[in-house]
Order: structure tokens, then sequence, then C-alpha cells
């Protein structure tokens, strides 16, 4: 039972991750209106930069900058930078990802006077 | 034997594709078919070039490209392709000469289109003729099926449209369904597909996935009309005669027959075929199609649909000389690939002659036509003899082979079966012929013959029909070297 | 040009590929005529670059070239091998070809936005030559969001009321397998700590029953079957690709899946490795499954289509179920044949989509309106047919090859679900594609007013380019297999 | 004190997250979903990430939050869902 429970609680982290993936997949999927499909996408992309930072992150570590220092470096003070690097374009992607969304919505929205998905599809059956 | 290393093959097969460029590109029609007859003559000529060394008994080869790991695209010329060569190459000049008049005649639509497709047909029969490994010969065979489409179809109306699809359905159907994957497993078993004689695959007849690969190969090349994959030759009627002509004598069923009768010496061959199950398969089938077919063929009231089911019956016997792997039998199932095709031919080009006479189609029709057109139902008569099997008519050489063959053969019910289809020829032919120069009825009118260009081929491959019971010379000679090859290896 | 130079057009085909649609797009400034010509002699000088790469690697083989000189694992480097190198070549080819084909068009639909639709243009094409070049894991991620995100745009344009909806649609699920990869990625860094493609492969050979690893492989390849558009991940395919303008359907509709397909292997079989994959988890299986129901689906639904162009979709969907049938086989031949129809694929699908974007031209999107287009435009019409051949897999056509080594590859390995499936669905094309010559054939007319669009010269050009495309193909298939296929192969350690 | 604050503001991303994609006025989605993305922002500098969170909070807060807003004004702010 503890053991279960340390595997739930020690990575917390990842299991919030899983459950915000969710949240965007859910949005994703089941809401009709086209933005909130966009900010389930977000939101799915930002679990996944959150995923990213906590590989990078050790207990007790600390911020990957270093001060003129005189003696060695012990590496497991420091979080792991790399991944955060990879992030930042990362974040980048995702803002364009949601720039291009947004732009086609507006599209969409311009021909057909809704951004609902069901009232699109019936104005496309047509 | 000698192999001689020569480029002149692959000229065989291109000439003609050559001609389709300036075909297309011509916009007066006499210098249009000028294209055509120059290929034609020029692509006989080769083949011709190449008669004495192959009597001698070497062979020419040529390598296009490799394909696969030891599996080339390559060019052989050998006794039984030249045979085959030589027939369709001569029958295409006389189909030319003949097509000229009929479509003039007839005021046909497209006929660029027309003479190109026909150039492009002839450039894979002569590849189908000369291919020296199976793929390199099922490459053709797919060339051919497509580029006689157009030409089954050339009035574009809706029969044509079912025809045709008929006509692709059966062909390529069982070529991409029954052929490519035999060849892919034979590849896979033996590394290579190039023909050999007596075959390449071992001996030991018991082999199951063998005796399938062997049966999917000759029920796949339908273009031979074995039953029940027959039904896209009646079909293919639609198309205009000179198309049926190059059809049913020259070039596409001829084609099936002969992929059969190289898959049955050349891939499988006696060794295999002796003890495995395959060949009593084949002979069923094949013996069924010629009674069948025989029998259909009594019943049937259009002319081209007549000669469409007596084609069927005939193309099996060739089916059937092969598959009795006896001396005479192979010798006469090779014959009679070039005797039928010129009798046939001669039957067709008469059908022909005298729908662009006179419009009629129908077997009741012809009665009495004998009186105003001699010629053309006298060059018919020739050929329903040289069919039925009666000398002095080219058709009775082979006829006569593959009885001896299946006196030979274990298989003696064979004999019964040629007996008894020869019956039938005559009972569906010599009425028909009968009352066309003495009708019941007295028919007036003076002499109105099909037009000269429809005439003069029909005179001259009747004229031969005859000549090749007297002179079988270069086949004759073909054959037995072929044979003796045989033996040999 | 000098050997030492011609290695740097590995980082050059990015860098200058990124440049230079920004300057395309500069243009727009300047003088906005000017903007289509730049474009085309942008990618007529990476495709020359291209060409040399191609060249160097064929004569002194492949090799990988570090960002800046630094080597991994810090470093990202470029691998460039044989396959990679032709694969890039071939997305310049069909984009240049493309491009010069549809140059009236282009202007016509986009006349004062052309500068924006260049520079996407150059943009996507420099994105899917890095996805293909790059030997980074990271990397390859912005790589295929950069070729993504411009193709979702491009893919916009083109029928007002369809094409931004099934773009924005596209985004969706694009977005659902570009983060999915770069989950797997995560995963596969949490175990190795590296992102170079080798370094991460030699790793994985130590610790490969971890479950870490295996949920890194699971995301990876579900991320990218979503971006190949492989059965039932395709949804998003039919409708981008069927709404879209029609010269962007022949840029995207060939590459776009086809440089995905190539990622798919070259992932499992040089960074998880042919042990990984097939042996320890059995990848085989499911991948034939997939691969098996792709071909089936897309095969029988392309049947029931009355699109040209969405019917056309879907034998794009047959040709991805292939290639994945084909590595499920996992035996040399079916491996090979799936590389090989990869490769031919690219000529196949764009000889197929741009002739037919000229029958739709001349005629219209559905399949009825092309009645007498063969009388009509001859010349187009016969490219189509000749490209559709292909497809059936009519020899000697590239796509007769493909298929022969996936045929044998699956009897071989007495996977006769393949063997039924591919020969079920070349009958199957063969109605599909007979249906629409029936359509175009049958209907004779001896009016002699009845002529094509005005179409010009270049257009013909390159529609004939793209058949000869396909012509080479099939002739050089052996040279191709013997020289750029095997090698890789054989790298992958393979037979 | 790490894991407590790291827990409640992940807590809190996640309400954001739900309450963003569940409000039936868009406008107040936007503001929710910066919310959100601050808090992301937030939860990164807990963890160490210092310069991926001045991205996240310039960027991904900031500019997604603009386009966002932009966004609506083109369209329209009520939905269904």
């Amino acid at each position: 039972m503890d053991s279960i429970l340390e595997f739930i609680v020690g990575r917390y982290n990842y299991w919030l991750y899983i459950l915000l993936m969710m949240i965007g997949l859910y949005a994703m999927i089941s809401k009709n209106n086209l933005t909130k499909k966009i900010v389930g996408m977000n939101i799915f992309q930002t679990a996944i930069i959150l995923f990213y930072i906590s590989i990078g992150f050790k207990k007790g570590g600390t911020i990957p900058i270093l001060e003129h220092t005189s003696h060695a470096v012990e590496v497991s003070h420091f979080v792991n930078p790399l991944p955060h690097v990879l992030m930042l374009t990362a974040i980048v992607v995702s803002v364009s990802t949601f720039g291009v969304a947004l732009a086609l919505a507006i599209m969409i929205y311009r021909e057909h006077g809704t951004l609902e998905e069901d009232e699109i599809l019936k104005c496309l059956e047509q | 034997m000698n192999e001689i290393y020569s480029i002149r093959p692959l000229w065989v097969v291109l000439i003609s594709l050559c001609a389709v460029p300036l075909i297309i590109s011509t916009k007066r029609p006499n210098l249009r078919e000028t294209w055509t007859i120059l290929a034609g003559v020029l692509k006989l000529a080769l083949v011709l070039s190449m008669l004495p060394d192959v009597l001698s008994g070497s062979s020419f080869s040529f390598n296009i490209l490799t394909l696969f790991p030891g599996l080339p695209f390559r060019l052989r010329v050998d006794p039984m392709g030249l045979i085959f060569a030589l027939v369709a190459s001569f029958l295409w000049i006389v189909t030319s000469l003949y097509s000229i008049g009929y479509m003039r005649g007839l005021k046909e639509h497209s006929q660029s289109r027309y003479y190109a497709f026909f150039a492009i047909a002839l450039s894979s029969t002569m590849g189908i003729a000369f291919a020296a490994n199976l793929l390199t010969l099922y490459i053709f065979y797919e060339i051919l099926s497509l580029s006689t489409f157009p030409l089954v179809t050339h009035h574009q109306d809706q029969e044509a449209k079912a025809s045709g699809r008929k006509y692709l359905v059966y062909l390529l159907g069982t070529s991409i369904g029954l052929v490519l994957p035999s060849m892919i497993y034979l590849y896979m078993r033996f590394n290579g597909l190039d023909f050999r004689f007596g075959g390449f695959v071992p001996a030991g007849g018991a082999n199951l996935p063998l005796n399938i690969a062997c049966l999917l190969l000759v029920f796949g090349f339908a273009k031979v009309a074995i039953m029940p994959l027959h039904s896209w030759l009646p079909a293919a009627m639609v198309a205009p005669t000179p198309v049926s002509a190059l059809l049913h004598a020259v070039a596409v069923v001829k084609a099936g027959a002969f992929s059969v009768v190289r898959t049955i010496l050349f891939v499988f061959g006696e060794g295999f075929l002796e003890g495995s199950w395959a060949r009593p398969t084949i002979l069923f089938f094949a013996s069924a199609t010629v009674l069948i077919g025989s029998l259909v063929a009594l019943y049937q009231r259009e002319l081209k649909r007549l000669l469409a089911f007596s084609t069927i019956a005939q193309l099996s016997y060739i089916v059937l000389g092969a598959a009795m792997l006896t001396e005479h039998g192979v010798k006469g199932g090779i014959l009679q690939l070039a005797m039928h095709a010129f009798g046939k031919i001669t039957l067709f080009l008469g059908a022909g002659a005298i729908f662009v006479a006179t419009g009629k189609k129908l077997v009741d029709q012809l009665e009495g036509l004998g009186r105003t057109m001699p010629f053309t139902f006298g060059a018919f008569f020739v050929g329903a003899l040289s069919i039925i099997g009666i000398p002095p008519m080219g058709g009775f050489l082979a006829k006569w082979e593959l009885l001896l063959g299946s006196c030979q053969s274990q298989y003696m019910g064979i004999m019964g079966v040629l007996l008894a289809s020869s019956l039938l020829n005559v009972a569906y032919f010599i009425p028909l012929v009968y009352r066309a120069f003495f009708p019941s009825f007295p028919v007036e009118g003076k002499i109105r013959e099909a037009p000269l260009f429809c005439l003069l081929p029909m005179l001259a491959t009747a004229l031969f029909t005859i000549l090749l019971f007297f002179f079988p010379y270069p086949f004759a000679q073909l054959i037995s070297g072929l044979w003796s090859q045989l033996l040999g290896g | 040009m000098s050997g030492t130079m011609t290695y740097h057009f590995s980082v050059i085909l990015v860098t200058f590929g990124l440049l230079l649609s920004f300057i395309t797009y500069a243009m727009t400034w300047i003088k906005r005529s000017l903007c289509l010509p730049f474009a085309v002699l942008s990618i007529g000088f990476l495709s020359y670059c291209s060409f040399s790469l191609f060249i160097l690697v064929i004569e002194r083989g492949p090799f990988e070239y570090y960002l800046g000189g630094w080597p991994p694992p810090i470093g990202i480097a470029y691998y460039i091998d044989e396959l990679n190198a032709f694969l890039s070549l071939l997305v310049y080819l069909v984009a240049l070809i493309n491009l010069l084909c549809n140059r009236e068009r282009f202007l016509e639909k986009q006349g004062d936005r052309i500068g924006g639709t260049m520079a996407l243009y150059i943009l996507f094409i420099t994105g899917l030559n890095g996805i293909l070049l790059t030997a980074d894991l990271f990397n390859l991620y912005v790589l295929l969001e950069i070729a993504s995100l411009t193709g979702y745009a491009l893919l916009a344009i083109g029928d007002k009321r369809q094409a931004p909806f099934a773009s924005l649609n596209y985004v969706f699920l694009g977005t659902i397998g570009a983060c999915f990869y770069l989950l797997g990625v995560g995963y596969l860094y949490i175990k190795t700590g590296s992102l170079n493609m080798q370094d991460v492969s030699r790793l994985i050979t130590q610790i490969p029953k971890s479950p870490t690893i295996l949920s890194g492989f699971i995301f990876i390849l579900i991320g990218i079957w979503i971006k190949m558009g492989l059965f039932p991940f395709h949804i998003w395919l039919p409708r981008a690709y069927t709404n879209t303008f029609g010269p962007i359907s022949s840029l995207i509709a060939p590459l776009g899946t086809k440089v995905m397909a190539y990622v798919i292997f070259r992932v499992i079989l040089f960074v998880f490795g042919k042990e990984f994959s097939f042996e320890i988890y059995s990848l085989g299986h499911v991948a034939t499954l997939f691969g098996v129901a792709a071909i089936l689906y897309g095969a029988i639904t392309a049947l029931r289509q009355t699109d040209l162009r969405r019917m056309l979709c879907f034998v794009v969907i047959t040709e991805i179920g292939y290639i994945v049938a084909g590595l499920g086989v996992g035996n040399i031949n079916a491996i090979r044949g799936s590389l090989l129809h990869l490769l031919n694929d690219v000529a196949m699908t764009f000889c197929l989509f741009l002739s037919a974007d000229h029958l739709i031209v001349n005629t219209g999107t559905k399949i009825e309106e092309l009645k007498g287009v063969f009388q009509k435009t001859p010349f187009g019409s016969s490219i189509y047919v000749l490209a559709s051949l292909s497809v059936i897999g009519i020899p000697p056509s590239p796509g007769f090859f493909g298929k022969w080594y996936l045929l044998q590859g699956s009897l071989e390995a007495q996977n006769f679900w393949v063997f039924g499936a591919i020969l079920l669905s070349s009958l199957l094309n063969t109605v599909l594609f007979f249906r629409t010559f029936e359509e175009g054939y049958y209907h004779h007319t001896e009016s002699p007013s009845y002529g094509p669009k005005k179409t010009s010269l270049s257009a013909y050009g390159g529609i004939l380019a793209s058949g000869l495309l396909v012509v080479l193909m099939g002739l050089l298939a052996h040279p191709i297999v013997g020289h750029i296929v095997d090698p890789f192969l054989l790298r992958a350690r393979l037979p | 004190m790490g894991w407590q604050i790291d827990l409640l503001i992940l807590l809190m991303v996640i309400s954001c997250a739900i309450a963003a994609v569940e409000v039936k006025d868009l406008l107040a989605t936007a503001i929710l979903f910066g919310a959100y993305s601050f808090l992301m922002c937030l939860l990164w500098a807990v963890m160490g990430a210092v310069d991926v969170a001045f991205t996240e909070a310039s960027v991904g807060a900031g500019v997604s939050t603009v386009f966002f807003v932009g966004a609506i004004y083109h369209t329209r702010r009520r939905t269904k869902d």
C-alpha cells in the first residue's frame, strides 16, 4: 500500500501532466466551439512542456547558473538546463500553432459566420 | 548452340513503337498509313534477317536492363519465338493493308489513334515472342492488354464500354491476380525466371505449391481463353474487324497461347509435369474448352461470334499439344499457332469484307452472297477448310501432328476430342459456305465485291494457307530445330 | 566546387532555405512581381545544392555534419546518407516542377499575396528537407513543426468554404501527432540523456527492456503515424488535401506523408534498431495489422468517392498502408519494397495529383464531370493514365517494382495477409482508375472546337517532367535499389 | 516548503484549465487561459526553469492572450458550450 502511495505521490508531477493532457484532449474532442478546441490544443502542448521541465527537475536542485566557482561543480546540485532550452523552442512553436489556428478560425468565421462545429458542418453539407 | 549478342531483337520490338509519333503527328492519311506499312515491312525484314542464323542453331539475345537481382529485362530469339514473330509481323502488314480499306470504307473516327495503338500492340507482341524470361514476357503481356483496349473499344459507345470493361477485368484481373503471385513465388524459389528448354523447375511433380503455381500461370494467361476464363473474347467482338483479326488470329490470343506454351515447356518442363497433377487438370480443361467451344459455335447467329467461339476451341489445341509433352504433340501445337493464325485471319478478313460490302453480320443473311462475292467467299472457304483440317490446307499439318502426338501420349482420349471437334468444325462451317454458294432461293444481282484493299489481303492470306501445306519450310524447320534443342537441353 | 564546400550544403539547405523564404517575402516590398521568379531561382539553387550533396554521398558514402563544428551529444548533427539525400533531391525536384508548372495559377489565385505564399512554399520544403537530413530527435521536432505550420497555412488556400475548416482539423490532429512525438522523445531523453539519434540508439541497446523506452517508442510511433496519415489516424487527410488549391495539393500530397514515412524508417531502424523493434517488442504484428487495414480501407473507400481528388487521397492512404505493411513484414525484401515504394510514391503521387489537377481545371472536380476529357486534353490525360497505371502496378512502371519486392518479402515471411491485401488492392485500384478512364474516354464528339482551356507551355512542360520522373524511376528501379536503398538497409544491419 | 507550493500551484493550474475549457463566455476563457499560463510560469520558476518561465510569461501568457482576445474581437464572444 505504501509503495503504491509512494508511486502516486512521488510522481505527482507526471500524474498532473497526464491530467492536463487529458483536459486538453477532452476539450479538443468534445467541445463544439472551435476556439475552445484551440485552447484545448494549447493546454495539451503546455502539458508536454511541463513534462519536459519535470524531467530536468531534481529535488533540492537549484537554478543552473554558475557564479564564479573556485571549487568543482557538483552536477547534482543543479537542475538539468537542457530540457529548458528545448522548451524555449517548443513554447515558440506552440504559440505559432496557436496563432495559425486562430487565424484559420477567423477565416472560417468570415465564411460561415459561426465557430460552432455542428453549424459549420451543416453549412458545408448544403 | 551459340548465342549471338545483338541489338537486332530490340529493334524488332522498337520499330513499330518508333512509328507511333510519326503516325500521331502526321495529318495526311496517306502518309500516315505509309508509315504503318513501312514499319511493318521493316519489322518483317528484320525478323527474316535473323531466320538463317536461328535455323542454323544459334540464338540472338540482348540485355536491356536489370530489373531485379538475377532477373534482367532481356530479349532472346529462339526458334519458337521466331515462329510467332514471323507470323505476327507478316500478318501485321496484311492487317494494316486491310485496315486501310476497312477504316476508310466505313469512315471510322480517330484513325490516327487506331494505327498508333495497333503499332504499340505489335511492338508488345514482338516483345512477348522474344522475351527471354517470364518477367519480360509478363511486362509485354500487360502492355499488350492495355494497348489493345482502345482498339477493342474503338467505337466508344455503350456496347464498347461494356465489352471493354469485360476485356480488362478478365485480362488484367487474371494477370495481376494469378500470374503475378505465381511468378513471384517461382522467382523466390529459384532465384531467376529465365526460360530454359525443358524448364527450370526441377523434376518431381508432387510438390503442391509448384502445381498451384503452374495452374495459376496457365489460367492466368487468360488471353488463351481456356474455359472458364474465355468470355472476354466473344465480348471483344464489338471491335472493328481488323482489330478482331488482330486479336483472334495474330496478336492477343496467340500471345496467350504462346505464353502458355512457354510456361509448359520452358518453365516447368517435362520433368516436372510428368508426375504432376497440374498436367491432367490442364488437359482436362483444354479438352473441355475444345468441345464446348465448338458446340457453342454451332449455335451462334452472328458471324463474328461464331468465329470467336471457334477461336476459343482452336486455341486450346495449342495448349493440348504442348501439354501432351510428346514430340509430335509439341510440334503440332506450335504449328497450330502459325497455321490457325493464317486460317483464322482469312476468315475474319472475310467477315469484315462482307460487312464492308453489304453491312451484313448475321449467319442467316449470308445466304446466296457467295454468288455476288465469289472471291471473298472463296477465300472464306479456304480458311474454313484450314480450320477444319482438310488437306491441302496448312491447318491439316497441325492437326496431323497433334493426332500423332496424342497417339504417342498416354492420353488417348485426346484423339477422340480432336476428332470430335473436327466434326463439329465441319458442322458449323460447311453449311455456312454451302448456303452462300447454293442458296435455297434464287438470288439476283451482279458481282459486287468488297473494296480492293479488303480483298487483296484476304486472298493473300488464303493463298498462304494453301502454300503452307506444300511449303511449310521455315516453320517446320524451326520446330524441328526447337525439338532437337529440347532433347539436347 | 570543392568537396569541402559541398559538405556544408547539408546545413546550407536548411539555413538558406529559411533565409531565402524571408527574402522572397521581403521582395513584396520592392516589387511584387519579383517574388515568384525569385522563389523559382531559390528552389533552383537549393535543388542544385541538394543534387551536389547527393553526388557527394554517392561518391564518398554517408557522413555526419556537425552544426557549428560541435560534435554530438552537445551539438546538433546532420546525417546524410544515400537515401535521405535522394529523397531530399526528390523533394526539391517536385517543388520546382510544381512551381514552374503552376506559375500562372499561383499568380491568378494568390496574385496580391504571392510573396507570402511563396515564402511559405519555400519554408515548407525546407522544413521537410530538414526532417530528412537531421540526426537530432528534437531538431526533427522543430523542423517537423516548421513544415506542419506552413503546411496548415498553405492548405488553407483554396476553396474558401471548405479549406480553412479542413486545415484547422488538420491543425488539431497534426498538433496531437507532433506532441506525441515530442513526448516520446522526452521519454527517451529520460533514460538516455541524449537527443542525438546515433547516441540514443547506442544507449538503447544497453537498456532495451525499460518501460520508459517502450513508452517513448509507442508515443513516437503514434505521433508519426498521425502525421503520415496511417489508417485509422488518417481522418484529417482526405478533407485537407481535397479542398485545397490544386497546386498546393500536388505539392503536399506527395511530399508530406512520404517524408513522415521516411522518419518511421529512420526511427525504427536506426534509433531503436531492428532487435528492439521486431524481436523484443513485436512491432511486426502491429505494423502489419495497421498496414493491411490501411490498404484495404483505402482501396475500398476510394471506390465510393465521387470527387476525383478525394479519390486520389484514399489512394495515398493505400500507399501509406503498403509502406507500413512492408515494414511490418520485417524481412529484407519487404523493407526494401517499402523503401522503394516510398521513393517511387513521391514521383507517382506527384504526377498523379499534378495531371489530375490539370484534368480538374479543364472539367470539374467530380469524376462524372470528366466526360470526354481524353479528347479534350489528350496530353494531360495520357500522363494521368501513365501515373494511374504506375499506381496500379503495371510493369515496367515504378509502382510495379515496389509491389514486387513487397509481395516477395511477404511471401518469404509467409505473411499472406499482406500478400493478399496488396494483390487485392491492386485489383481494386484497377477498377478505380479504369472507372475514371471510362468517364474520360467514352464521350466522343465530332466537333473540332472542343479543346482544352488555355494552358501555357510551362504547364505542359511541368506535367511532362512529372511523367518523365515516373518513367525514370521505373527504368532505374534496380540501380535505385542497389545504390540507395540497399546501403541504407545494410547500415541498419538488416540482412 | 517545496512540494506543498508546487502541489498548490499545480492544482490551481488544473482548475484554471478546466474552467477555461468549460466557461461559456469566450472572453472569460481568454482571461482564464492567461491565468493558466501565468500559473504555469510560476510552476516552472519553482522548478528552477527560470528562462522557460520568462519566455512563457512573455510569449505564452502575453502574446497568446493578445492573439486570443484579438481573435474573439473578430469573431463572436458567446458560445454554446
